[in-house]
């Protein structure tokens, strides 16, 4: 059965080490922050200005000049830093991130990644993430493995505006765990129940398959 | 040295048509509120601007748009004001979209006698088109030019005589950068006090970058998606 | 998220022959004592070091040049440190002299993902030989490519478990842009405490780019210029 | 008769006006900030990182941690800021230094200056020199009209290393007060009892004299 975005952020999260600094991007990456693994410690990088952010606010303590970078109220934990964008950008493009993980609307086996436009469709912008893929060291998309329409976003080249080149190392799905390699996509892990077979259908891009492929354990 | 104006209509009355400003904030949070009503109400116009965002779409830089009065604005998002998108798709402004890093560094730089830095963001993508292009140590960056402001408006938490400013948690964002690089800065503040009563030690924007202060009220400080605990 | 060492002996262990070190300090003021000293004992040499000055004949950076561990320094003065003079005259090691300013920002963009940038500083003398220069906007301008460093060796006033920085007075200088430049900063300081006894408004160096941490004792802290009132 | 260093430093704050931001460099500069006029309020700029430089401190008050651009022991002003040497120097190459005060062993009449190197003898270094000649607004040199040998230091050509070119506003000497014009050297004043012949014989290029030069009030 394909994931759920819970499950997809159960499963980023446990792509995070101790001591990592990482930067999660709006939406599904954000929800990551609720499963970090206790027994590690890391901190969350958000690119508006603070290191070291915290839950949603209560209530009581919520504050219109401390939020994330999807403009949420959020909290700074024990051992925070704020600091301006110029500072903030420079952690990003500096490589001191040591993962970034961001939604995408296609990702080749190169690791070029789409993700902020759609000629034709709404325009919005680019926001951090051209610095984010252009810099952190380590880049996991957290996205579907098909569009609305039933289309892969696992492709050989992209067809929308790119965000970055030969940056996105790993791509968790509702169906599959894939690595980027120098040959291309190697798939990992597949969502409990769902067949080999059927990611390989749904990506439009050859998938490097090596032995049993093993369930993702959420 | 006393820097303190009455008002924002003191602080902005020499600003002019074709002028080019830049906004500190990030969306609504750290937004300069009194200078957008401000300059709403003296019509100026054909201004270029930047700003993170277009803030939404009653509320924030986007009503300087909606009035009419933005020609070209470069910012880096302007997905939560629908009305800004309405218009830029219709041809009313002209948008430059730049990563969101870029803006910051392109500010600091402009305050920093730093005419051009080059940066990974944005290589190989339509945000680059017409920039230059450059190899150092086989990774390919892009040349970024910086901003030259002929005014800057922030908005600070607390701010003292001299013009030095404290910014509350993430609301610094682009306001220390952009009072970085005004040719005059105008800083609004929750709190003014007299110079030695803030600490040397905690100042985020030392004095010397901002020309205007001024204490504001009644500030909104509208929240966009306020996001609790379940 | 314990950055704590219990010591500078443990921090250095994997520096080794040949690597580039930065240090934070303007002359003796912030100046990373500890490390410099088990530096001098750890016998660690070819070093290619960067630090705002080279101290006196007989305190700071230039006593890893008395000790030949130094084979080039990149620096802006060596104006009181008459050893350090003597030893560059003699060609005992390279003395590479840039501008102050040019030092701080190359260490900041190393620590920025900036690989290159523009400055007027020293445009048509011999500090800018072999340097590409350009012109933006009828000016010319000096390019600077931004440092990269092994290590980064810089010192606090205070410190956190997470390794966020707050430098006393004018004892920041060349510590923060250098903190950012470092693979692996190491960060001595007067006063360590647990995370979350530091004010997050009042960071100058974000714990991120700081690796290693410890609380340093016995700081000499001596002065170049002791002046008083008359 | 030839004005002493206080002297010197006395004429150069009578150029301060209220609201400056100033920079001044080792030595007679640095003595300047004694004599700024009662009635205006400046704040003094040291590159090493205080905007809001005050006194020298008493034996109860001096801190090791608060030095000023020639490490000497300062004091810190109400109104004063802390910060790092990046963000220091970007308020000199960016403009905001509104007037700057250093030595130099030679200067030309079309603004070049020479100040940190003489070849052969003793290896001291740039410091912020490069920096601040490069980019203030407003750059007053101090020095003496002639070097140790009686050689004239205003030059057509600068001999010794430069430090910048084309940058130096005007130069106050023991001699004389001498503005940069776009036409060349111009003699504004001379020091009391010296002559303007003296001045021309010890100038080492084209002096432009018009009318009565008048004699410094100090």
């Amino acid at each position: 059965m394909a994931l759920d975005k819970t499950d997809i952020a159960k499963r980023i999260a446990q792509e995070m080490k101790d001591g990592y600094y990482i930067n999660l991007g709006i939406g599904v990456p954000t929800m990551a922050a609720n499963y970090i693994p206790k027994d590690i410690n890391v901190v969350i990088h958000t690119e508006n200005g603070l290191l070291g952010m915290g839950t949603y606010p209560t209530k009581d303590n919520y504050d219109a000049d401390l939020v994330n970078a999807g403009k949420q109220t959020v909290t700074a934990l024990p051992g925070a830093s704020y600091f301006d964008s110029a500072t903030s950008f420079a952690m990003i493009r500096g490589g001191h991130i040591d993962l970034t993980v961001l939604g995408a609307f296609e990702v080749t086996d190169i690791g070029d990644i789409a993700s902020w436009k759609i000629p034709g469709s709404r325009v919005k912008g680019i926001g951090g993430a051209m610095d984010l893929v252009a810099a952190a060291k380590n880049i996991i998309v957290a996205m579907t493995h098909t569009n609305r329409k039933g289309e892969p976003k696992l492709v050989k080249h992209c067809t929308l505006p790119l965000t970055g080149l030969q940056c996105v190392k790993m791509i968790v799905t509702d169906l599959a765990v894939i690595k980027v390699t120098d040959k291309g996509f190697k798939l990992l892990e597949r969502a409990p129940g769902v067949s080999v077979e059927e990611i390989v259908e749904k990506t439009a891009a050859p998938l490097i398959i090596e032995g049993e492929i093993p369930e993702m354990k959420i | 040295m006393n820097k303190v104006v009455n008002n924002i209509e003191e602080a902005i009355k020499d600003i002019k048509d074709g002028m080019t400003l830049m906004f500190g904030g990030f969306g609504l949070c750290g937004l300069p509120e009194k200078g957008v009503e401000a300059l709403l109400k003296s019509g100026v116009k054909d201004l270029t601007c930047s700003s993170c965002t277009a803030g939404i779409d009653d509320f924030g830089v986007g009503l300087l748009i909606q009035n009419h009065q933005i020609k070209k604005l470069i910012a880096s998002y302007i997905g939560e004001n629908n009305d800004a998108e309405r218009r830029v798709l219709s041809g009313e402004f002209e948008l430059d979209l730049v990563p969101q890093g870029t803006i910051a560094e392109r500010a600091r730089a402009g305050g920093a006698g730093i005419p051009a830095f080059y940066v990974p963001a944005s290589y190989g993508t339509e945000a680059a088109e017409g920039k230059e292009v450059r190899e150092f140590d086989g990774k390919m960056y892009v040349m970024e030019k910086a901003f030259q402001a002929d005014y800057a408006l922030v908005k600070a938490w607390k701010g003292d005589t001299h013009g030095n400013l404290i910014y509350k948690a993430t609301a610094n964002n682009l306001n220390n950068p952009m009072a970085m690089c005004g040719k005059i800065t105008i800083a609004e503040v929750e709190e003014l006090v007299q110079a030695g009563e803030l600490d040397p030690h905690h100042i985020h924007t030392p004095g010397i970058f901002v020309q205007h202060i001024f204490q504001g009220t009644d500030y909104e400080k509208r929240i966009e998606f306020l996001t609790l605990q379940d």
